[in-house]
């Protein structure tokens, strides 16, 4: 008779079964690595604003300090947008007639506020309060990048769970003296307080700072 | 006829044996009876896709479970499914180990039966979640929430138990089965069918190597499903036996399920051997001698499970702890006495017909007390589940559990999915394991000449 | 390269030809056969490899979980100790369980360098017996005298088929 | 913060902000009647719970996920002392008929989130009774939408206006001839202000003052014993002695908090020096009688000869003039009456006298007298001058009527009331109204009377509109608005100004006014002051002189028709619902009534003997009848209600309460105030009725649960209660943490009044789920009361227990879930992590204590209030969810962030329903912290676990219960507890 299958079909199936093998793993490293990318974390990504802010100019450019619009991040949880009001207490006096200007000056006559896309967002049942971290000497760019640096403002860090508790786990290392908290081009250097110094100085409880209940409601 | 008729037929060859068995699973068309069974399964299991759909959008309260019931029919069945596919890997794995001549026919079916019941047990724990797609969080895997499974949870004992135990079946199953494969691709006619059996048997002909090492392993694989299958109705048992519920807190849980799982088992495989050796007329290789010992089994674990009935009475009363005697009573006087009865009367009180071998042969007790001991065993979950949680330890939290549609299609579509299961298995899967049953026969061959 | 097929209706007519051709001093036949040659089973190392792949994944687990209980994430449940190493033994159990059965089928296949789909005995017509009732054996040679003489040996003990082909 | 101006806008705008479009709610609202019709009835609440919540969702705002989806929204100007996700407090005060109840809203961006008492003010003392709380839904409720109308057809300002101009010219010329006001009780100064101002104005003006649930009682009984309506100010915490008959003192008394706080502060042996004895004597179960020590059962007719008996008892012989009823009222007296009444006579002056607002004047007026004779005034109570408004030209709703039917009625102001739907249908009002050419409602919603009379004007919202109110001690507060109108409303005061021309036309300016002329030293100082305060100094009514007036209090009265065992119908205030105007409250339909633990309804409660008789069983409908009219209803069993006596709950079956209440329960209007004996004959119909108790049972509760002793076993042991010795346990005990938070709960102080439950419910974002839901129990609430029956179900004695997480230090819950989602931290809370759960729900089955929630719908997306009402911050679960109690997890993270910014040890926390507690019933802190008031109440000899042999080690403990019966009364003493630890 004649047989079944050819010659080939003996390597065909070994290499078939083998890459079906390969699959299992490769299907494994996909599911671990692609939370990690910066694609599914949207990093980097500069969102479209109704207005070009660009904290480079005014932060880097004319060293306006972060409290000046973010005015609540020492007292509360939400580190506050600035209302119109704090945009046109200079550009009531320059750039009055700048084209990219115009939905301010539009917020401030009809009264309706302008309305900013979301660039750096954490789930719902994530609390995280911006008071205590500052408090506590974790600088802004921990979590938010060199600001000072980005025309446009986009996310820099991955802010996953695991990003949170890798300093939850180990806060020495990420604090910084309270003159460079605001500061973030800011680097550790060598005349840097060593981490158990930045724990002392700033009281850092002695509580777990891993526990669910920190951070979840 | 009687208990000390052959196991097979004596005029049983290996090459009628061999082109029978082929010829069940190489038929063009599929028997009359075949589509009259398989249809109304297949419809059962559209009902069943339909519950999962409506469920997944919906959320599980479209079940009956509530407050405190808060497991139900999705948990009980679950149980009660497992124990099926469990009996069924005990008589393929631990009757072979102790090498059972009479097994050997009925194995095949067995092992459908332990594979077909493992997948739609296997449906369950993840239809039960509130959250269902969620259900990958009972892996550990290396996250970005830097998160693992909480290993001291019996459920995640249970989770991964189901796992391997399932993954097992299938490679024990299609292991047993490969020479088989052999057998039919090379009965087969058309190309189609050489193609398709011939991959799957992975080029098995036979030699001296083949032989060998899948004797040894199939030996060892056996060695290995006896203890896994006692340790996933073990776990399952701790399921229950791991929390401090009044019903539940009991030591001797694992043993009473998998005295459960012997006695459906039993029951399952009788019921389907019956059709089946009446409908394609394999008298001659299950012959009343095999009823004749599945009853006398089926006898021996009822028996157990009348023990283990008997031992949580005692302990309920000999402890005396309150809440387990006022919620051992509702479930004996209450509202759900029926249940409680019913299991007594099915999986206790019939059984004892067996004690009669004239009863152990006839075929219509036999179905009946199967069929009995197939309801008991899931009143028996029922009981377990649900009496035991509408009555915890304060008054103020009783409540009741009623089964809603939703509740009963799933069961009856999971059902579907087992019978569709094996009818797709008797038609296209040779029914029988004829290489075990070439050596039964040759045994017995060498068995007579040696006699004669 | 050519090759011999003989088959035999029994047991005993594969026996005897084997003797015959080991008596001739040809033992490189390979036997196939509808069920195990009573060959005893021991011998075959895929029971270890599957002794030590249960063990490596029973192990493995079980410090895998250590690890995520342990270090990685300490948790406090109910106020059970972190290492609460007797609630890791049942997984551990399972899985080392299903890695001995993975190791045990692949193992196998492995051993036997299955799948061979395609072995040029398949081109007899004769060998679709051998998963039935035939009892085969096969000898392989470039040297054709040598066939010649195994042919004649067989002839003798009228096998049910007789077929070259060559491989 | 006093200003209106800018505090509103600025509200307004947040509001705005919140919601992403401009006037976001109206619309939405606007939605809601057509959705709610277009259901058809009877409507599955969680059906239009759903559809309502799919609204929202359309909107862009569901209940759970992001707020903003991915918008930020700062504002234009930010105001002063406002700071993002920073609460603000300011105080105000809840008005339920005319008095009023010191409250202080807290708002998170400009938005009222939760309702809390007021500490500073005599009717609180920082205690919101339910209705105070819940008014937080009413406040956002879409049905609030339905606009101005003219018989039916939607209006404008304008139109209104106009009309309201023509009117004034019309009656100035005719002096009034033909104008009636019809409102509630007024203790409103500014508002009494007006009303006098326009019966001035218009001379030939009627003004009539009725409330559904009336108090006329205890003013003319007041008025027969001292010639003048005057009102009492109790002195609970002064009684030794307590004798309350058909008492309402917790349930529809004006300073219900108030008593509850000052009688519990003698109710616990282990800190009041003499524990006080409290004896009722009541026909239906009431709050008081489930906590007395002695609960007396007597129909209405013998409440009534006990009444004389004890009169003639403690008032010595009775004058000839009532011989005959006294001999009768001699003849049937209960053998406890003797020992009770020498109880009274010897704690004389520490004695006092309670008599509810439903018995006849003749009744207050004996127990004025009695209370006299006993020397309680000065002592346990004093007599203040009125505290509701009173004027010479007043008229009675029933000569109203009249009038009306007689066209002698011109113009009818009804304001916020609704006699449509609450005043007996016997008196014909509704028909009545037609007759009236120019009729004006002023409602909350579009109801019954709003849409029976000429116009209908939506009432502007407490929290909406100035206005002032005196509690009911007569201290005055001032009630400014929470935000400005989310609809356009109108108030009293801003009405009423359009009759009268000097007057300012906006409320503000009305009530600025009122107090400028009452308030010495500088005004605007003092009125900042009383603003932030919540209430004006000094403000109390004084205390009166009058004496008694010998002759009518003497007169006993005479025993109504019909005998013994006629039957005999009390119509009650629901404990939910009021007089119906809560109807449309989801929260308060989804409150288990006290007692019998109902839900979504409201059937007629009778006596296990009547339902013998009738054969009756809960659910099944039974017809009331009295005359001509009769009612279906279904029945429900209360043991311990008096045998031949039923309780009707008014308040529900409205047609026109909104989305929420229409058509649930039972309206009982049609057989109120009819005479003649009521006859109940049972039907065949079956109603399903919710009651979230699945199982009401009578059976000796097992100590484990809810340990309870007498006063004498206390004082022979006062550790009767105690645990045994803890088992020996494996694990560590207390974890490492800073704090260690437990809370300690007095049976002795709970009067099941529900406060602790609808607080939970709001601070923790609760879902309501439906009456469809809770009768397949599901209900939410994270904390519940349960309730016991003892004894015999005749007269049985109950036992209330509030009960929620107990954050086991060995929480069996935590090692049977798969994934983790429920745990422990550091400071032993047994932590929930919604986003962590898959629904597995063997927590629930593993808890002994069955405090577990679960999800089994996505209920969160489902409720019927917008997104800016719930609390911001707690998640609001997802469907298949576990939830529970977590020590409102929140408050301690603040309290824990507010410590660590300044490096501080963490201060002092209060859990929701401890503030809520009018009893103070709840204690919660941190034991770590011996001096903290937890840590002092767990050193009680009553503190004990519950189902301590479950070895959980439970963070919440409870104080045992202890009760002072009189040992001369020997019948129904509460048997003792087996199975307690030895001493």
């Amino acid at each position: 008779m004649a047989a079944i299958f050819g010659p080939a079909a003996n390597l065909a199936s070994k290499v078939f079964l083998l890459l079906a093998a390969a699959a299992l793993p490769g299907g494994m490293l996909l599911w671990w690595r692609w939370p990690k990318t910066d694609y599914a974390r949207n990093r980097r990504e500069a969102v479209a604003q109704p207005v070009p802010f660009s904290h480079q100019h005014h932060v880097a450019g004319l060293g306006i300090d972060c409290r000046f619009c973010h005015a609540s991040v020492e007292v509360s949880s939400n580190a506050g947008l600035p209302p119109t009001y704090t945009c046109m207490t200079c550009h009531s006096q320059i750039w009055t007639k700048a084209a990219l200007l115009a939905p301010v000056r539009e917020s401030l006559i009809t009264g309706i506020p302008i309305v900013w896309r979301r660039v750096t967002d954490l789930p719902d049942y994530v609390y995280f309060n911006h008071s205590i971290h500052i408090a506590k000497g974790v600088g802004c760019e921990s979590c938010h990048g060199e600001v000072a640096t980005m025309a446009l403002t986009y996310k820099a860090k991955a802010l996953t769970m695991k990003f949170c508790l890798d300093c939850h786990r180990n806060p020495g290392p990420r604090l910084r003296p309270k003159s460079a908290i605001f500061d973030t081009k800011w680097h550790r250097t060598a005349d840097t307080p060593s981490p158990a110094t930045l724990l002392g100085i700033y009281h850092v409880p002695d509580r777990n700072l891993t526990d669910c209940s920190l951070c979840h409601r | 006829m009687s208990a000390d008729e052959p196991v097979v037929d004596a005029s049983l060859t290996m090459a009628s044996m061999t082109d029978r068995i082929c010829a069940i699973a190489l038929r063009e068309h599929a028997f009359l009876w075949w589509w009259i069974a398989f249809i109304p399964c297949a419809a059962l299991v559209g009902l069943l896709v339909v519950s999962i759909v409506y469920l997944f959008y919906a959320g599980v309260g479209i079940w009956g479970i509530n407050w405190p019931v808060m497991w139900g029919f999705a948990i009980l069945s679950y149980v009660w499914w497992i124990a099926i596919a469990s009996g069924g890997t005990i008589i393929s794995a631990l009757f072979f180990l102790v090498r059972a001549d009479w097994r050997d026919s009925i194995n095949r079916i067995a092992e459908s039966m332990m594979l077909f019941g493992a997948a739609a047990a296997g449906i369950y724990p993840i239809l039960h979640l509130g959250r269902p797609w969620l259900f990958y969080w009972l892996f550990f895997y290396p996250n970005v929430m830097t998160l693992w499974p909480q290993f001291r949870s019996p459920l995640l004992w249970d989770f991964w138990a189901l796992f391997t135990y399932v993954f097992a079946s299938i490679l024990f199953w299609y292991f047993g089965l490969v020479p088989d494969l052999a057998s039919v691709r090379d009965r087969a006619t058309t190309a189609r069918k050489q193609r398709i059996y011939g991959a799957l048997a992975l080029g098995f002909r036979g030699t001296r190597r083949q032989w060998k090492h899948l004797r040894a392993t199939y030996g060892v694989m056996a060695a290995i499903m006896a203890p896994v299958v006692v340790s996933i109705h073990s776990i399952v048992g701790l399921d229950f036996a791991g929390a401090a519920t009044p019903g539940w807190h009991s030591t001797q849980f694992p043993p009473f399920f998998v005295f459960g799982a012997l006695l459906s088992g039993f029951a399952i495989v009788l019921l389907l051997v019956i059709p089946m050796r009446r409908l394609l007329n394999l008298e001659d290789m299950m012959t009343g001698r095999h009823l004749d010992v599945l009853c006398k089994l089926l006898l021996t674990s009822s028996l157990l499970i009348c023990y283990a009935y008997s031992m949580d009475a005692f302990t309920t009363f000999y402890g005396g702890d309150q809440a387990e005697r006022t919620m051992f009573e509702a479930r004996v006087f209450g509202d759900y006495r029926p249940v409680y009865w019913g299991a007594m009367l099915f999986n206790c009180l019939l059984p004892q017909l067996f004690w009669s071998r004239r009863l152990r042969r006839h075929i219509p007790t036999i179905v009946l007390v199967c069929l009995g001991v197939v309801v008991g065993m899931w009143l028996e979950r029922y009981e377990i589940v649900v009496t035991s949680l509408h009555r915890p330890h304060l008054p103020s939290a009783w409540g009741n559990f009623h089964g809603t549609f939703w509740d009963w299609s799933t069961l009856f579509g999971t059902i579907g999915l087992f019978l569709s299961g094996i009818l797709l298995s008797v038609r296209y899967i040779p029914i029988v394991s004829m290489h075990e049953m070439r050596s039964l026969i040759a045994e017995n061959r060498s068995a007579k000449e040696t006699g004669a | 390269m050519k090759a011999l097929l003989a088959g035999f209706a029994t047991e005993q007519g594969l026996k005897s030809a084997l003797q015959r051709l080991s008596a001739a001093r040809i033992d490189y036949a390979e036997t196939y056969t509808p069920m195990p040659p009573d060959a005893d089973a021991s011998g075959s190392p895929v029971p270890l490899w599957m002794f030590v792949g249960g063990m490596l994944g029973f192990i493995g687990f079980f410090l895998l979980m250590t690890y995520a209980d342990v270090r990685a994430y300490p948790l406090d449940i109910g106020g059970r100790p972190t290492f609460a190493w007797p609630t890791f033994i049942p997984i551990a159990f399972e899985l080392g369980a299903l890695c001995a059965m993975v190791t045990g089928f692949f193992g196998y296949f492995a051993l036997c360098r299955m799948p061979v789909l395609y072995d040029p005995v398949d081109e007899c017509e004769s060998f679709r017996e051998a998963s039935r009732n035939g009892w085969f054996l096969t000898v392989h040679s470039d040297d054709p005298e040598l066939l010649d003489r195994v042919r004649s040996t067989l002839q003798a003990l009228d096998p049910a088929s007789l077929e070259e082909f060559s491989a | 913060m006093s200003s209106l101006n800018t505090r509103s806008d600025r509200l307004w705008r947040s509001l705005e902000e919140a919601a992403a479009e401009p006037g976001f709610l109206a619309s939405v609202a606007q939605e809601f009647p057509q959705l709610a019709a277009s259901l058809g009835k009877p409507v599955d609440r969680r059906q239009v719970l759903k559809l309502m919540g799919a609204v929202l969702i359309m909107n862009g705002l569901q209940a759970c996920g992001s707020k903003f989806g991915g918008e930020l929204i700062p504002a234009v100007k930010i105001p002063p002392n406002i700071i993002p996700a920073m609460p603000n407090f300011y105080a105000s005060a809840h008005v339920l008929d005319g008095y009023a109840s010191g409250i202080v809203v807290k708002h998170n961006m400009g938005r009222p989130i939760k309702v809390d008492g007021n500490p500073n003010h005599p009717a609180s003392l920082g205690a919101a009774d339910v209705f105070a709380q819940a008014q937080l839904l009413d406040f956002y409720d879409p049905d609030r939408a339905a606009g101005l109308s003219r018989q039916g057809i939607p209006s404008d300002r304008a139109s209104l206006e106009k009309a309201l101009e023509a009117q004034r010219s019309a009656l100035s010329g005719s002096g009034g001839t033909g104008l009636r006001l019809l409102t509630g009780t007024v203790t409103s100064p500014t508002l009494a202000g007006r009303i006098d101002a326009v019966l001035e104005r218009y001379p030939e003006a009627r003004w009539v003052s009725w409330d559904p649930i009336s108090r006329s009682g205890v003013r003319q009984g007041a008025a027969l014993a001292y010639g003048r309506p005057l009102e009492t100010r109790l002195r609970l915490e002064r009684a030794d002695v307590l004798v309350a008959i058909d008492g309402d003192l917790f349930d529809t008394d004006p300073g219900r908090s108030r008593h509850a706080r000052d009688f519990s502060s003698r109710r616990n042996p282990s800190r009041t020096a003499e524990m006080s004895r409290v004896y009722a004597i009541e026909s239906t179960p009431t709050l008081l009688g489930s906590v007395a020590d002695h609960r007396f059962i007597a129909g209405p007719a013998e409440i009534i000869g006990i009444t004389a008996a004890m009169a003639d008892l403690i008032l010595g012989s009775s004058a000839a003039d009532s011989g005959a009823a006294q001999g009768r009222a001699m003849a049937g007296v209960p053998p406890w009456l003797g020992p009770m009444v020498a109880d009274m006579k010897a704690a004389r002056g520490r004695v006092f006298m309670h008599i509810g607002a439903s018995q006849p004047p003749r009744i207050h007026a004996l127990a004025h007298a009695i209370n006299e004779a006993l020397g309680a005034r000065g002592e346990t109570f004093e007599l203040i001058e009125p505290v509701a408004h009173m004027s010479g030209r007043q008229q009675e709703l029933r000569e109203l009527i009249a009038d009306m039917q007689g066209h002698r009625v011109e113009s009818l102001l009804i304001l916020d009331s609704n006699p449509v739907y609450a005043a007996p249908a016997d008196w014909g009002y509704a028909e009545a109204l037609r007759q009236v050419p120019f009729s004006l409602a002023l409602s909350r919603r579009a109801d019954e009377t709003g849409r029976s009379a000429t116009w209908f004007v939506p009432r502007a919202h407490d929290w909406e509109a100035w206005s002032d109110a005196r509690a009911y001690d007569g201290t005055a507060g001032v009630l400014q608005p929470q935000s400005l109108p989310l609809y356009d409303g109108m108030s009293e005061l801003e009405l009423l100004g359009r009759y009268i021309e000097s007057a300012p036309a906006d409320s503000e300016a009305a009530v600025r006014a009122t107090w400028q002329a009452r308030m010495t030293g500088d005004f605007e100082i003092r009125w900042r002051e009383a603003l932030a305060a919540g209430v004006i100094p000094g403000s109390a009514s004084p205390t009166s002189h009058a004496a008694l007036r010998a002759a009518p209090a003497r007169t006993s009265p005479e025993l109504p028709g019909g005998g013994a065992d006629a039957l005999s119908v009390l119509f009650r205030a629901d404990p939910s619902l009021w007089d119906g105007r809560f109807a449309n409250n989801p929260w308060l339909q989804e409150l288990p009534r006290p007692l019998t633990k109902l839900v979504w309804d409201n059937p007629l409660l009778i006596s296990p003997a009547l339902a013998h008789e009738l054969e009756l069983h809960n659910g099944d409908v039974a017809r009331l009848s009295i005359g001509q009219a009769s009612v279906l209803a279904p029945v429900w069993i209360l043991p311990g209600q008096a045998r031949h006596c039923i309780t009707a709950l008014l308040g529900s079956g409205r047609r026109f309460a909104g989305s929420i209440g229409d058509g649930q329960g039972v309206d009982y209007t049609p057989l109120l105030a009819l005479p003649g004996t009521p006859k109940l004959t049972k039907t065949s119909g079956h109603v399903d009725l919710a009651s979230t108790v699945h199982h009401n049972l009578l059976l000796e509760t097992p100590p484990e649960i809810l340990r309870h002793g007498t006063l004498a076993e206390y004082r022979a042991n006062p550790r009767f209660a105690a645990d045994s010795d803890h088992e020996p346990h494996l694990y560590r005990t207390v974890p490492p943490g800073p704090a260690v938070w437990a809370m300690s709960v007095d049976l002795n102080a709970c009067i099941g009044c529900n406060a602790c439950v609808i607080a939970c419910q709001a601070e923790n974002n609760i879902s309501v789920v439906g009456k469809s839901e809770v009768l397949r129990e599901r209900e939410m609430h994270w904390l519940r009361i349960d309730r016991y029956f003892e004894g015999s179900a005749t007269a049985p004695q109950s036992f209330l227990q509030p009960v929620l997480c107990m954050h086991c230090e060995e929480a069996p819950c935590e090692n049977v879930c798969p994934v983790g989602a429920t745990v422990h931290d550091a400071e032993g809370l047994n932590v929930m992590v919604y986003n962590r759960c898959v629904g597995t729900r063997f927590c629930s089955n593993n808890c002994p204590y069955k405090v577990r929630r679960f999800n089994f719908f996505a209920y969160g997306r489902e409720q019927y209030r917008p997104a800016e009402s719930w609390n911001p911050d707690v998640t609001v679960r997802a469907r298949g969810v576990m939830e529970k109690c977590s020590y409102c997890l929140q408050r301690i993270a603040e309290a824990r962030i507010a410590a660590d910014r300044d490096s501080l040890p963490v201060g002092e926390v209060k859990t929701a329903c401890q503030v809520a507690c009018p009893t103070q019933a709840f204690t919660f802190g941190n034991l770590a912290d011996p001096s903290s008031a937890v840590s002092q109440r767990k050193q009680s000899p009553l503190d004990y676990a519950m189902l301590e042999k479950q070895n959980t080690r439970p963070r919440t403990t409870y104080e045992a219960l202890v009760r002072n019966p009189n040992p001369a009364i020997a019948a129904d003493l509460p048997p003792p507890a087996p199975g307690r630890a030895p001493a």
